[in-house]
This record gives C-alpha cells, structure tokens and sequence, in this order.
C-alpha cells in the first residue's frame, strides 16, 4: 500500500495545480489585489520618501496577508460544497498528507507568485536592494505559515456561513509573530516561526476537517 | 474517524471514558453547579466592595499622577484575569476535546466570555488611564498591544463557536483553535515585545513607583481575589445556563 | 465481510436509527429504501467512516473500521448525493484523477472507453460545467467501470439518469456483485439487480 | 400589478435582513476582521505617532475594501448555488430592483456597522477630531460605491467562467478612484465617485447577472 | 396559450435541438423526456425566459415572451433541478418568503398546511440545513400547493422523493390541470397522471 503514497501524492499535486490553472481568475485577482493595495498608500499620502521606505516592509507584508486571505479560505470550501472533498477523506492516503498536498499547491501557485513580484513593489518604495531582498526573503519564509494558518482556519469553518471571515479572524492574530519578524526584516526569526507551523498545522487542519465533517 | 482524540483507540479506553462519561455527565452536575454559585458570589460582593473603599478612601493619592491611578486597582487585575483565564478556558477545551467530557468543554465556552470581558474592562481602563497620564487614548505599547491580540484571540474563539451550529462540532473545533492560541500566545507576546524594543521611540515604560504604598498593594490584592471569586461565580452561572439550553435541546 | 452492529445515529437532537444490526457477504448487495428522511444517508456515510454512529460500530472483517482507517479506505467506493465531480475539469481528467487519488491508476484510453460505457462518447474533454445534470452524475458513476474494490457504497445512485443510464448501472452492480463484491445501495427506486443474493433494509421514517 | 411592486421588495428586504441575522456571524466577523485589520498594521511599522497618523487614512479605507470584499463576493454567488437567483430573477419584479434591494441591504447591515466603528479605530492611530468626521464622511459616502462595485464583480463572476478574471481586473481598477479620495480624505470628490456609481452599478449588476445565467 | 415556434437551443457549439414547435393549452400538460442531455432543461429554462433560444420565439397569449417580461413572469411558477432553498431558513420562511416574492403572499397557517401535505408535519421550523435532500425538495415542492399561476414550469420535479412524494406531486399537477392550469414537466420517470389532457414531446440526444 505505502509505495502507493507518492502516486496518490501526485496525483492530488497534479489535480490542484490544474484546478488553479482552470482558476486563473481566483489567482489574478489576488495578484491584483496585492498590487493595487501596495501602489495605493503612496498615492494616498505625501510622496516623502523616507517615509515611504519606513512603511513599505509593514505594507507589503500585511498586503500579502490579505491577498493569501482573500483566496485560501475556499481552499476546502470548494470541495466541500461539491462532495470532492469526503472523496478526497476517503483516499487511501492519510489527510494530514491531503493536507500537506493542498498547502503546497497553493504555495506554488499564489505564494510563489506573491513572492516574485514583491521586489518590483519594493521599488515603488524606493528599498534598497539589499532591503528589497531580505524582504524577498522573509515573504518566502513567511507565506508559508500564513497559507498553513489559513488552511487551519480554513477547515474549522467548512459549511459554516460567513466561513472565510470567521477564518480570517482566527487566523489573523495567529500571524502576528511572523508579521512583525517579517516587516522587522528579521528572516531568521520568521524561519523559526516556519519550523513549528509546518510540523504541527497540517496536523491540526487535518484534526479540523475531521472534525466539521464529524 | 470523526472522532479525533488518539486516546479512545486504545482497547479499554472506551470503557474508562465511559465511566468519566458518566461521572462528568452534565445532567448529574447541574444542581451542584447552582448550589456552589453563591457561595462564590457573595464573598466576592464583599471583597469588591472592601478592595474599592481601601482602594478609593483609604490608599494614599499618587504623588506623580494624582488620583487617577486608582483605576489601576481595576485595570490590573482585570489584566491579569484575562490572561490567565485565556490559558484555563484551553486547558478545559483541550481534555474536553481528548477524552470527550462534555462539561469540560461546556466549561471553556463558559470561561471564553467572561476572559473576553475582563481583557475588554483592562483594554478599556487602560485607555481611560493612558489619557490622563500619556495623553493619548491609545499607545502601542508592547503590554497593551499585547492585550489587544490576546483579545483578538478571544473574540475568534468565541466567533467559531457561536456560528457553528452544532455542539459538539463548536466544542471540539473551539478545542482546536484554543490549543493553536494557547500555543501561539506566548511566541506573540515575545514577538511584540521584540517589535516594541525594535522601535524604541514609540515605547512608553509605565513607569513603575519603587515602592507603592501597602494600602496600595492590600487593596490590588483584595481586588485580585474578588475578581477570581467573581469569575468563578459567573463562569459556573454560565456553565449551569449552557448545560440547561443543551440537555433541554436534547430532551426536546 | 462487512457488519454494522447496534448501529445508532443521532442527528441534531432526534433519534434517525437505533439498534441497527446487519452483515453483507461477497456477492451480496444490500438495499437500503425508506421515507425522505429515514437516514439512508445516514446510514451510508456512517459505513464508509465519515461520519461517526453515536452507538455501535462498524466493521470490515472483524475489525473496527475505525482502527482500520486507510486499510479500510482502499476497500471502499463511495458515491454521494453530492458527486464529488470539478466542473472546471473535463470528464476525462475528473476519472482520471479520482482513480488515481485512489491509488488505482487508469490508463487515458481505458479512461476513455469507461466514460463511453457511460454514454458520454465524445464529450470526454468538454468541460463538466457545459454537461447536463445527468451527464455529469455520469462521470462520477463512470468510476464504477473498472473498479475492483470490495464494498461499493451507492446513496441514490440512480438519480437523473435516464433509462439507458440506469439500466448500465444495474448491468455494472450485476457484475459487481458477480465478481464477488459487495454493494450498499439507497435508492427509492427498485433495482432491477438479476444476479447475486439480495437483502433490503426499510428504514422508519 | 404595480401595486405589488411594493409588496414585492418588502419581502426581498425582509429576506436579506432575515438571511443576514441568521449569519450574524457573518456581520459580526467582518466588523471584526475591520477592526484586527486595523490594528495590524501598525504592528508591521514604526509605531510612531506622525507616521501612524499619515497613513490612516489609507489603512482605514484598504480595510474597509477587504471587510466589505471578503463577504461581498458571494452576495449573488450563494443564491446562484442553490438555485435561488433563478427564483429572483423570475420574480416579477424588474431585476434591477432586486439588485438594488439586495445592495441596499448589504449596505444597512455589514456598510453601516463599518462606518460606525471607524472613528474608534481613529482614535488608535491619533487621528484629530476634525481628520475623524472628515474620515467617517468618506467612508459614508464610499462604501457603497465599494458595496455597488462588488456587487458588479460578484454578478459577473458567478459560476466562475472566464469572467472572474474579467471582473477581478474590472472591478478592483474601479475601486480605486474611491480608495485615493478617501484615502486622502478629499470627502467632495468621493461624493463625485458615488453619484456616478449609484446610477449606473445597479444596472450593470443586473445585465451581468442576465449574461452569466445566459 | 403557450406556443413555442421553431426554438433552436445551441449550447456551446453543438446544436442541442431545432426546428421545435408546439403550443400548450389551458388544462394540458406537456411531458418532456428524453436521455440525458437530450435538452429538456434547457427547452424550460428558455420556456421561463431564463435563457435565450438561438432562434425562435416562445409566445404566451400571442405575444412574445421577451417584450411580456414581468406580465408573463407573473403567470409562471418555475422548479428546477436546484431548487433555491436556503440552508438557513426554516421551511416556513422558505416558503413564505418566496411566495412574497412573487407578489402572492400566503398566510402563516396557510403555510403550514402547505408544508403538512408534502409530508414535511412537526418540521416546519426546522432549519432547512438539518433535512435530507428529499425533504429539501419537499420545502420547494410545498409552493405548488396553494399556487394559482397558469403555467408550471418543472424540472426533474420527482428527483429524490420517495412514493409517497411522488404521488402528493402527482397529485398537484392533476389538480392544476384540472383547474386549467398547464404544465410543463420534464421528467424520466413516468408521470402517473390521470386527468387532462397529454403531450410528449421526445427529445433525441
Ligand atoms: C497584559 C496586559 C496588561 C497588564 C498586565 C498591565 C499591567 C499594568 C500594571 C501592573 C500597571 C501598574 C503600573 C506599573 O506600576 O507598571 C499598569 C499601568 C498602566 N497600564 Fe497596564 N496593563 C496591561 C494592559 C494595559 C492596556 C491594554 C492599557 C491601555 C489600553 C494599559 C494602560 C496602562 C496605563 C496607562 C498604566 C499607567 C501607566 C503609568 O503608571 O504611568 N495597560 N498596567
Ligand atoms: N452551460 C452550458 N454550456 C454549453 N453546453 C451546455 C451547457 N449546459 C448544458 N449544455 C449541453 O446542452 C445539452 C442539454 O443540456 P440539458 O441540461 O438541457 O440536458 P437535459 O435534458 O436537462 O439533461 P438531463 O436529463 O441530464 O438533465 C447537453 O448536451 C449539455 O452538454
Ligand atoms: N446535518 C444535520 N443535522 C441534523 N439533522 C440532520 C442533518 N442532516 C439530516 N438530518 C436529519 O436526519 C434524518 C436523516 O437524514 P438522511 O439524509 O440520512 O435521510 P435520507 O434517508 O437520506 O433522506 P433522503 O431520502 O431524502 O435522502 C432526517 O430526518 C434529517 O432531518
Ligand atoms: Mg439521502
Ligand atoms: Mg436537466
């Protein structure tokens, strides 16, 4: 049975990927999102450019909150709605790896997207490279928990009305820490936030699911 | 598989958890419930009231702030209060979740609103106290924003529960996210502090009298007790409301 | 074989079934029929684990199916009310896929003919949310054509087929249950099975 | 038949409010997602009282969008689910009414709510008195520009063919005229934004609906 | 008079059905059948005005439904595979609600009796998420009960009802016939319909 692991894995990679393919709206739009909300704020206060620089870490990061929000919470709602998702429960793979797949769909679609064209909003906050890249490099350390915690929030809320936001409440004080390590620049303090949310979220996702399908 | 506590796979375990079941079954514990409530509400009428005449009569005005600092025997220990119920209300989810005894996890939801309260009362006092003293209704300080999350943290729980319609769903999912937070709680807190030590401009020390006065810390004290005494009471009163609205539901 | 002993579900706070007790063997199909309501649902999504009896247990070959959990899994084939079926996915790719979720790989063209067994010759790559209500229940039965797994569970299987669609249908349980398999099926209306032992279950309302 | 109108629209209003009261949730999580949202930037920046107070007004209106965004997508996407946009469409009262019945609602519950928790945020980030009214005022004013072109995008992307690409790309661009005025608190010009909006929005919404149900 | 004259239904960019012409008098039922995908949702969803023919017009007392818009959707009553239910609501308010909408209200007891004859007795105020599929479709069945418009327009209308349900439905459309209602029913099961008069119109696939 285990040897089959890694081709059900696959397969479940496969079929997101190709989900989110047929869903590029969903994808654009946060995308859009993100950018709009980033080029907003120096369009809605005086251009001095020391300022600029002291708010683009805060901006871009909890803008990349927001736009991972928008999406994730339909990560199992989806599924849920059209009966794919006690499909899914009944593979023979255990949920926490159906879990660990979906997250890392996501990733690769929305997160690594976010990630890439965060350096050329840095620009309109006139970073330095050097900033611009340990911003690069906290956001792809930090997406990460924020698309964990959001899958967590995401499956305690299926089939509940009003779920995405009720997620969103959950989850958004959960990302405090990796939002101030984050915004502060601090990359190695965000990686030590990454260590224990990719351990034990999938698991407490899973034990959600579970648990709304009860 | 819906059930999610590891433990009941363990042969024997059901029956063990069956004899809990019954000995935690909340029907069975209604009435003692409601016979302990006054005897937790009434000292904690008295000791109110002894820690606000101490308090406002009796301890000395504060040479730096004048009387405004009095607040500080509601605002502290309504703190306190809130922090420390936020942990119990996890505790009593989480073995309310593991071994399904349902009075515990009744229990948390109780907890859940009474900590939400007394974290609003310090969040509120606080701002009433930071006006005079800091001149602003609300400063990023790293204690008070601190605060601010772990209401946050509160108010997510109690949103979970209230939209989820059944139960024993809201139970174990409040279990859930109250475990995440009780977890998180504490790398919040560092992680503020470290934001707040990072800008030191914006941080204001809540400058600490070396030696405040001991009416000062007797009527902090008495404060302290009257409000555990008070949420135990209201806790239990709440408890004995829940239990009575589910078994109903369930006779019904 | 599969027996539920002293099954009891609570739904909300009213009593659907109680003191439930059955066993299906190879070749054997068991029907579940009954009033709106009477929980055949229920009934089946407890049998496939996904929902937990508040009494009595379910198990496949003496064990547990709780302890049992991914080895019980591979043994099962579930179709819902809700068919599981991504209108944004061509028929081909939702059978292919949820084959291979199911750690029985399909080859295209096998694919292929299985969706042809079920009348949906040449819509194979149009997107699922340009088919019909039936066409689409057709995709998540076409599942069924090269299934080898033990326990087939049906909840209205035949819903929004027409004749032809429910007569393969029968033909494939016919098969099923020749080869030796088992099939739990809720349906209201009567399964016109020739083959295999029968057993029918009539919930209460 | 006329008479009926009337009638007619009551029992929508009544439904709205009625769905909307039975997911409180839903109201009360967005006010609280508001306010976390809020008070999460500053977390993210230099907590420094002229810093906070220069992008205010900014933060309070990008929260506004995403509180009113988070929910606002399913508006018409719920009842096109289960069927029941069919039912309102076939009602005999013109579709244009329905829309506007279903904004207005919108705008009664979750837009009011919003509005009247703002000033409090204010006080967080130091805003004056007088920045304070003027805030509120475009808020008043913005909303429902917000709230009507959600509602477009929401019309348009029901059943999520192609065109929630086309509504993303649509509708967000169209927000941000809003977001710059009230953002920078420039309450008249915002006021120019609505007039506009509530002319045209509803129609819009509605041919969008008739488009997607083709 | 309903009359459909020469609608063509082009889905995507296959030609569902052309050339197809009949008209339904008062107290006559017209029966759609047909396998599935053969066109029968789309033919009523065009006959409510839902969706657009190709070409074509569908004309009720001589005028075109398009310029009629809200006089004619005054005099329809449509049930679809979806019925709009909503989860949260209970049956009453269900049913009320979506009668006001149409402009005929109904009274609180008339409702009741309503939902007490499709069988949905002592679950009146249940939330509608806590019924099974069946008695969802109950709730949306429950409007034809009290309901004077001329043309029924429904779809799969027997779709998830046990018998009894089935004949309650039955029941209703004979009585709006003989009423000199008419209706339009698309089915795969037979209706069992004794009065008025009848019309099948065979869809090919
Ligand atoms: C974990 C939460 C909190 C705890 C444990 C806490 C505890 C205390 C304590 C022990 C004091 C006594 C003053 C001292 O000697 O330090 C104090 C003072 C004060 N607290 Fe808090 N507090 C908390 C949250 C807040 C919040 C949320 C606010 C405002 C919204 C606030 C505003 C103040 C003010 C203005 C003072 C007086 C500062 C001064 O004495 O100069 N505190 N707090
Ligand atoms: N949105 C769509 N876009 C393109 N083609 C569609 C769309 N919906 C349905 N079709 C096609 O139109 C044809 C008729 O569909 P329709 O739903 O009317 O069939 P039906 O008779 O109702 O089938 P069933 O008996 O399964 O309900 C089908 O072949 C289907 O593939
Ligand atoms: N989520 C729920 N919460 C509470 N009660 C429920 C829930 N779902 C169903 N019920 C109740 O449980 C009973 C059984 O439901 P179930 O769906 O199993 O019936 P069913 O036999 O499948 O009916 P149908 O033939 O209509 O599909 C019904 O009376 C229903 O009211
Ligand atoms: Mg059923
Ligand atoms: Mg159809």
């Amino acid at each position: 049975m285990k040897a089959n692991h890694a081709v059900m894995f696959r397969w479940l990679i496969r079929r997101e990927v190709l989900l989110a393919w047929r869903r590029k709206a969903d994808l654009f739009s946060a995308l859009a999102f993100y950018i709009i909300i980033v080029s907003l704020f120096p369009l809605s206060m005086d251009p001095d450019s020391r300022l600029l620089r002291s708010i683009a870490g805060g901006v871009l990061w909890v803008s990349a909150l927001l736009a991972t929000m928008l999406g994730f919470h339909r990560m199992f709602a989806n599924d849920f709605a059209d009966g794919s998702l006690d499909q899914l429960i009944l593979t023979p793979q255990p949920l926490v790896l159906t879990v660990i797949g979906k997250t890392a769909a996501q990733f690769l679609t929305i997160g690594i997207s976010l990630i890439l064209i965060s350096p050329l909003l840095g620009l309109q906050y006139g970073l330095t490279p050097n900033d611009t890249r340990q911003l690069a490099w906290s956001l792809l350390l930090g997406i990460p928990v924020l698309i964990l915690l959001n899958a967590v929030g995401a499956a305690l809320t299926l089939g509940v009305h009003g779920g995405g936001l009720i997620a969103a409440l959950i989850v958004l004080p959960l990302c405090v820490p990796s939002l101030v390590f984050g915004a502060g620049g601090n990359v190695s303090l965000v990686g030590a936030v990454l260590a224990p949310t990719l351990v034990f979220a999938p698991w407490a996702a899973a034990a959600a699911i579970r648990i709304s399908l009860g | 598989m819906g059930r999610s506590g590891g433990n009941t796979d363990f042969p024997g375990m059901k029956r063990i958890m069956s004899n809990w079941y019954k000995f935690a079954s909340p029907p069975a514990l209604y009435p003692l419930v409601n016979r302990l409530i006054p005897w937790f509400a009434i000292p904690s009428a008295i000791l109110f009231a002894a820690g606000l005449y101490v308090g406002f009569f009796v301890a000395p005005t504060d040479f730096q702030q004048g009387d405004v600092y009095r607040v500080l025997f509601i605002h502290v220990p309504a703190a306190w209060m809130g922090m420390l119920l936020y942990v119990l209300m996890s505790l009593y989810a989480s073995v309310g979740w593991a071994y399904n005894i349902r009075v515990s996890s009744m229990m948390a939801s109780a907890l859940s609103i009474t900590g939400a309260l007394f974290t609003l009362i310090s969040l509120l006092t606080g701002s009433l106290w930071g006006k005079p003293t800091w001149g602003a209704w609300w400063v990023w300080d790293a204690r008070m924003t601190s605060t601010l999350i772990l209401f946050f943290l509160y108010v997510g729980f109690i949103a979970l529960q209230t939209s989820i319609d059944d139960p024993r769903r809201a139970d174990r999912a409040g279990a859930v996210i109250a475990a995440v937070g009780v977890v998180n709680v504490p790398i919040i807190y560092m992680s503020v502090g470290w934001w707040n030590t990072l800008h030191q401009g914006a941080t204001i020390r809540i400058v600490q009298e070396s030696t405040i006065a001991p009416t000062m810390l007797a009527a902090l004290l008495i404060m302290l007790a009257a409000c555990w005494l008070y949420s135990v009471a209201v806790v239990l009163g709440r408890l004995s409301c829940i239990i009575a609205e589910r078994e109903h539901l369930e006779i019904a | 074989m599969l027996t539920a002993t002293e099954l009891e579900c609570v739904r909300g706070n009213r009593t659907v079934f109680q003191e439930l007790s059955f066993s299906v063997r190879p070749g054997e199909c068991l029907q579940l029929t009954g009033p709106n309501g009477s929980g055949k649902t229920s009934l089946i999504r407890i049998l496939c684990g996904l929902m937990e009896p508040s009494h009595g247990t379910v198990s496949w070959k003496k064990l547990d199916i709780r302890h049992l959990a991914e080895d019980y899994r591979t043994c099962i084939t579930y179709l819902g009310h809700r068919h599981g079926i991504k209108e944004e996915l061509t028929p081909l790719e939702n059978l292919q896929i949820i084959c291979g979720l199911n750690g029985t790989e399909i080859s295209r063209n096998h694919a292929v003919r299985a969706l042809e067994y079920m009348g949906l010759a040449n819509r194979e790559t149009a997107f699922a949310r340009f088919l019909s209500e039936g066409q689409r229940r057709r995709i998540a039965l076409a599942r069924l054509v090269f299934n080898s797994s033990e326990i087939w569970l049906l909840d209205e299987v035949l819903t929004a087929l027409d004749r032809d669609g429910m007569e393969s249908v029968q033909a494939l349980i016919d098969g099923h249950l020749a080869r030796g398999g088992m099939a739990v099926v809720a349906t209201h209306h009567g399964l016109g099975l020739s083959q295999g032992r029968f057993q029918r279950i009539e919930l209460a309302a």
